[in-house]
């Protein structure tokens, strides 16, 4: 599969798209060269769109092409020989490398945020729907470690509908994995800022996510613990549209911030520029900006 | 009574019915037929149990009259002072917590707490806590860690509860503090499966140096009748997806995701709740002597590597 | 005034008194002697009535003889020279001492509990309503210290109105100085058990009693933040009777029990025998009892 | 507009209206008309300020024209990023906090936070917080320790929220537990009381190395209308009570109870935000720096030791 390659980053090859996009909150048309250069921002209803592990890395970093991606080559093994009817496990992760040019439903890497130096790790929601496995899990669990080894902050983005069923109780494990390595990052001082995009939900909520230091929601990022087909079957109600949101979460005293895209470089280089170790700066490459905070 | 338990309690039933008119005579014919049908008994009832399926395990796991945390509490220590409260929000009778002794030792005892009957599963919210459950464990916790206590968690519980109340008091955040509280915590920390363990609300009293399963006990990701609903689109093929979870004690030991099975006394815990507790006593008494023992620095970092090594992943060249 | 001394307890003079007594909360009439046969626990309502310094040391320690009660001749001064048309906080002062025959609003001391030496503090409501003031946050802070000192636990009995206002600022501070001093024994891994009796309100609620590792309430105490005259005028409501007491109090999660005063010595040492550190017991006397725990 | 100020801003008003007929003419009538007039509001200015009573400092406290502590962060600090939420329950808008950079240091601020308008003092409840704004300080302590960052903190309230949903979720606990954290905290801690001080609610933000008072605001155990409610059995009497408690920034610094007067501009801080920002912050700049330098323990053990020296008892043979 031919992609084009920047830095480690990954762009999806070039394929014919239609001119006009449907905003997956209200429904609203958009023309998509506006809303490509809007972030992918909803005009109507502010929903921030899902963007891939490349926009995202893009969008995030001073200059993505410094992104250097550790453990690109871990991808998911296949602990309990699982089929769903729809087919194999191994099928399932061998079309979601093919979709989205990716071994795994995260994309971690050290890259430069407002000259410092930062680990970054990225969920890519079109891989399994950003379901976190044990490969997964492996990768998130890795990029803390480095993290701790380098002195490093940590950013995530969350995007992911939570554990992958399809590895049982393993999945369930990472939850425990990837919490016990950010609880390590910050006994060492090191922060962790959690970035949670839409959607974030269960298993990937109630773990690594949650206990980041600085917790930002996406404005309109779906934000919750039980999926909806769980409550449905238990409650037997429809929950409001507003509920979950992450504005809604922000008021439920859960999140730190719900920060526009546009916004969000800034606001995250801020952030760190405050908690992070002043030598974890790389001084020469500190911009004015960044040296004031 | 489950499905495949009921013909062994027919046969159970009609050995006390024999038993009844058998009088003192080991010779008459009476006496004679009873021993044949208490052979009968042990030989299906450890043939049933030998073949358990996973779905008969899930029901046996959920049995009602199966042993639940405060059972094994009355068993396994000499003393238990319940604890209440959050500190926060409220108290969570889903969730019980204390302080006890075990084996001549003062420790944190906390699990989830089923009802028995329909009122008491109502009060308890079927063992699904709520985050001020998990925050009342997450204050023993802190409490133990302060005053050098092991603490001992009894796992049993469908899940978390998933309501918007839940929600919006932070499940997600309560579930995953948890996790982290437990991931550094400087005491002995040893976790036991009693009966189900069920998802992220399980996990959160989970994290621990060793990891018991009661042989009939499940653990797995989702129940299997939430699985079923994702992967299958419909809760009625929750038998296969018990099947396909990989979710019994025998399949989690040979995973390496468990320490220790430990054995139910012959037909399920339920069936004798004293030495369920007595086998499950033989093996935290010897544990936490063996962990009690070792330097605290050490400890975490074993607690650490073990849960980093938890799942299998394998190396492919970049796509 | 002649009081009856007893190793540092000390009881009322012996006066007349009413054959009946009427209950404080639900109003019933009983028989004196059974009463206090009962433990002043009103066999109606199971209110447990307020018990003074010298009756709450007799209920709580192994042998009351054995209290040698510490810092007894620290009374309040008048920083503020402060008046009310009532009188003079002196008089006031000097009113309280000579009905309480105590110097303060709190008896503190050391006496065994199941064997074991605690540090003891017990709130005399008798004295201007239990209020805290300089000296007795003084004495409370004094307790916390010698405990510290000589690795004992701390129990504290609260019945208080909360903050002493004829000292002004001087009275809250002493919020801030006693929950310092329960958090620097905290840090040293000894415990403080709080029981807080009725009345429990106010700026005692809201400081060192908080604070406790364990907080025991008695069965009906009144246990609240804000007193009743403050909210009322704020809201404009009556609370309902069952708002507030130790009960209510317990189920919204801020107690850890409730426990009857006939099992509050028996509950105190076993949950003591559980949080001290072991070599703080005194070997020779511990009971079989608390060996067992 | 506050009664004793009523009369200065009619002179005020008198002179500005002169000012626009003066023209430019420095010797003319009207101009020398003037220089009377400017002088005489200094002097009355001055005279009104040098003998204000203690309840005219309780208005000037709770001026709705003051600055509140927002207000205070727009000058300090050059960047201000607000966090939110406790992490259990709620965002309380009562309470404001977050990171900043304060004379080029990196620090946490937390504070009080009233309205101006009737909307926004209703959403953020007249600056008296709840439960949930208390643990959302504890969670920026926490994140301050954690991260080696000083804590600024701003009280500005007539009190902790008292309803009876505050009690349900523990305001006293709370109170107290930020109290305990603050005496604790491993980072320097500033407190500024910039208006009313009032309570508990205003010392479970209070406790730090360094106590500042602006000139005109207040510090009380109780509200005066809430003592003299206690003690005249009637708010009515808040005047006396205002007196009779000694809640003055001069009071209270001849007590030993505060650490220094911040003085406020002519007519007071309402008058001149900026003027009163920029005293605050050459007193906040120079104690921030000698504090920064100190070693972490003897830094808590001389808090220990300040909060330990506040109050006043003496001796008596026992009764
Ligand atoms: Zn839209
Ligand atoms: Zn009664």
């Amino acid at each position: 599969m031919a992609v084009r390659r920047r830095g480690g980053v990954q762009s999806y090859p070039d394929v014919p798209v239609d001119l006009w996009v449907t905003c997956r909150k209200c429904g609203g048309m958009h023309y998509r060269p506006e809303f490509e250069a809007a972030l992918r921002v909803c005009p109507s209803c502010n929903y921030h769109d899902r963007l891939d592990a490349a926009e995202r890395i893009a969008l995030l970093l001073d200059d993505p092409g410094e992104f250097r991606e550790i453990d690109a080559d871990v991808t998911a093994a296949d602990p309990l020989g699982f089929r769903r009817p729809s087919g194999s496990y191994v099928d399932r992760v061998a079309k979601a490398r093919a979709l989205t040019s990716r071994n795994e439903a995260i994309v971690c890497g050290i890259g430069p945020l407002h000259g410092r130096p930062v680990a970054l790790g990225v969920m890519e929601f079109g891989f399994i729907a950003g379901s976190m496995g044990s490969a997964t899990g492996e990768k998130i669990t890795r990029l803390f470690e480095h993290a701790l080894r380098h002195g490093l902050p940590v950013i995530t983005v969350t995007a992911s509908g939570g554990a992958r069923q399809d590895e049982g109780l393993f999945a369930l494990m990472q939850m425990a994995r990837t919490t016990a390595a950010a609880a390590r990052l910050g006994e060492a001082g090191l922060p962790h800022i959690c970035v949670m995009a839409d959607p974030t939900l269960a298993g990937v909520t109630a773990s690594f996510a949650a206990v980041a230091d600085i917790i930002v929601g996406e404005p309109g990022a779906t934000i919750r613990f039980a999926g909806s087909r769980v409550v449905q079957g238990t409650l037997r109600r429809r929950a409001p549209v507003e509920d979950h949101t992450a504005e809604w979460v922000l008021r439920q005293g859960m999140l730190d911030l719900v920060v526009p895209r546009r916004e969000l470089r800034e606001t995250l280089g801020r952030v760190i520029g405050h908690l992070a170790p002043a030598e974890a700066a790389a001084p020469a490459r500190v911009t004015a900006k960044a040296a004031r905070v | 009574m489950l499905e495949f338990e009921r013909d062994l309690d027919e046969l159970r039933e009609h050995i006390a019915e024999l038993e009844r008119d058998a009088g003192a005579d080991p010779n008459s014919q009476v006496a004679r037929e009873l021993a044949v049908l208490q052979l009968e008994l042990e030989t299906r009832t450890a043939d049933i149990f030998a073949h358990l399926t996973p779905w008969q395990r899930v029901q046996l796991a959920r049995h009602a009259q199966r042993p639940h945390t405060q059972d094994y509490l009355d068993r396994l220590c000499s003393d238990f002072t319940e604890l209440h409260g959050d500190r926060r929000f409220a108290d969570d009778p889903s969730v019980i917590a204390g302080l006890a002794t075990f084996e001549g030792r003062s420790v944190i005892v906390v699990g989830h707490q089923k009802g028995r009957s329909t009122a008491e599963n109502v009060e308890r919210n079927f063992g699904m806590a709520h985050p001020e459950g998990f925050r009342k464990a997450l204050r023993l916790f802190d409490m133990a860690e302060r005053f050098g206590r092991p603490v001992l968690t009894f796992l049993d519980t469908p899940g978390a509860s998933p309501t918007l109340d839940d929600e919006k008091r932070g499940q997600s955040w309560a579930i995953a503090e948890n996790m982290a509280r437990l991931a550094r915590l400087r005491v002995p920390v040893i976790v036991t499966v009693i009966g189900e363990g069920g998802s992220g609300g399980a996990l959160a009293l989970g994290v621990g140096d060793r990891v018991l399963m009661l042989e009939h006990a499940i653990y797995s990701v989702a129940s299997p009748e939430a699985a079923a609903a994702i992967i299958w689109r419909s809760s009625d093929h929750a038998e296969e997806a018990a099947a396909a979870l990989g979710l019994t004690a025998p399949d989690l030991l040979r995973a390496g995701l468990i320490d220790r099975v430990v054995p139910e006394p012959e037909g399920g815990a339920h069936r004798d709740f004293d030495s369920a507790a007595a086998n499950l006593r033989a093996e935290l008494a010897r544990m936490l002597e063996e962990l009690c023992a070792q330097n605290v620095d050490d400890l975490i970092n074993a607690r650490y590597a073990k849960f980093r090594a938890m799942g299998e992943h394998q190396q492919a060249p970049a796509v």
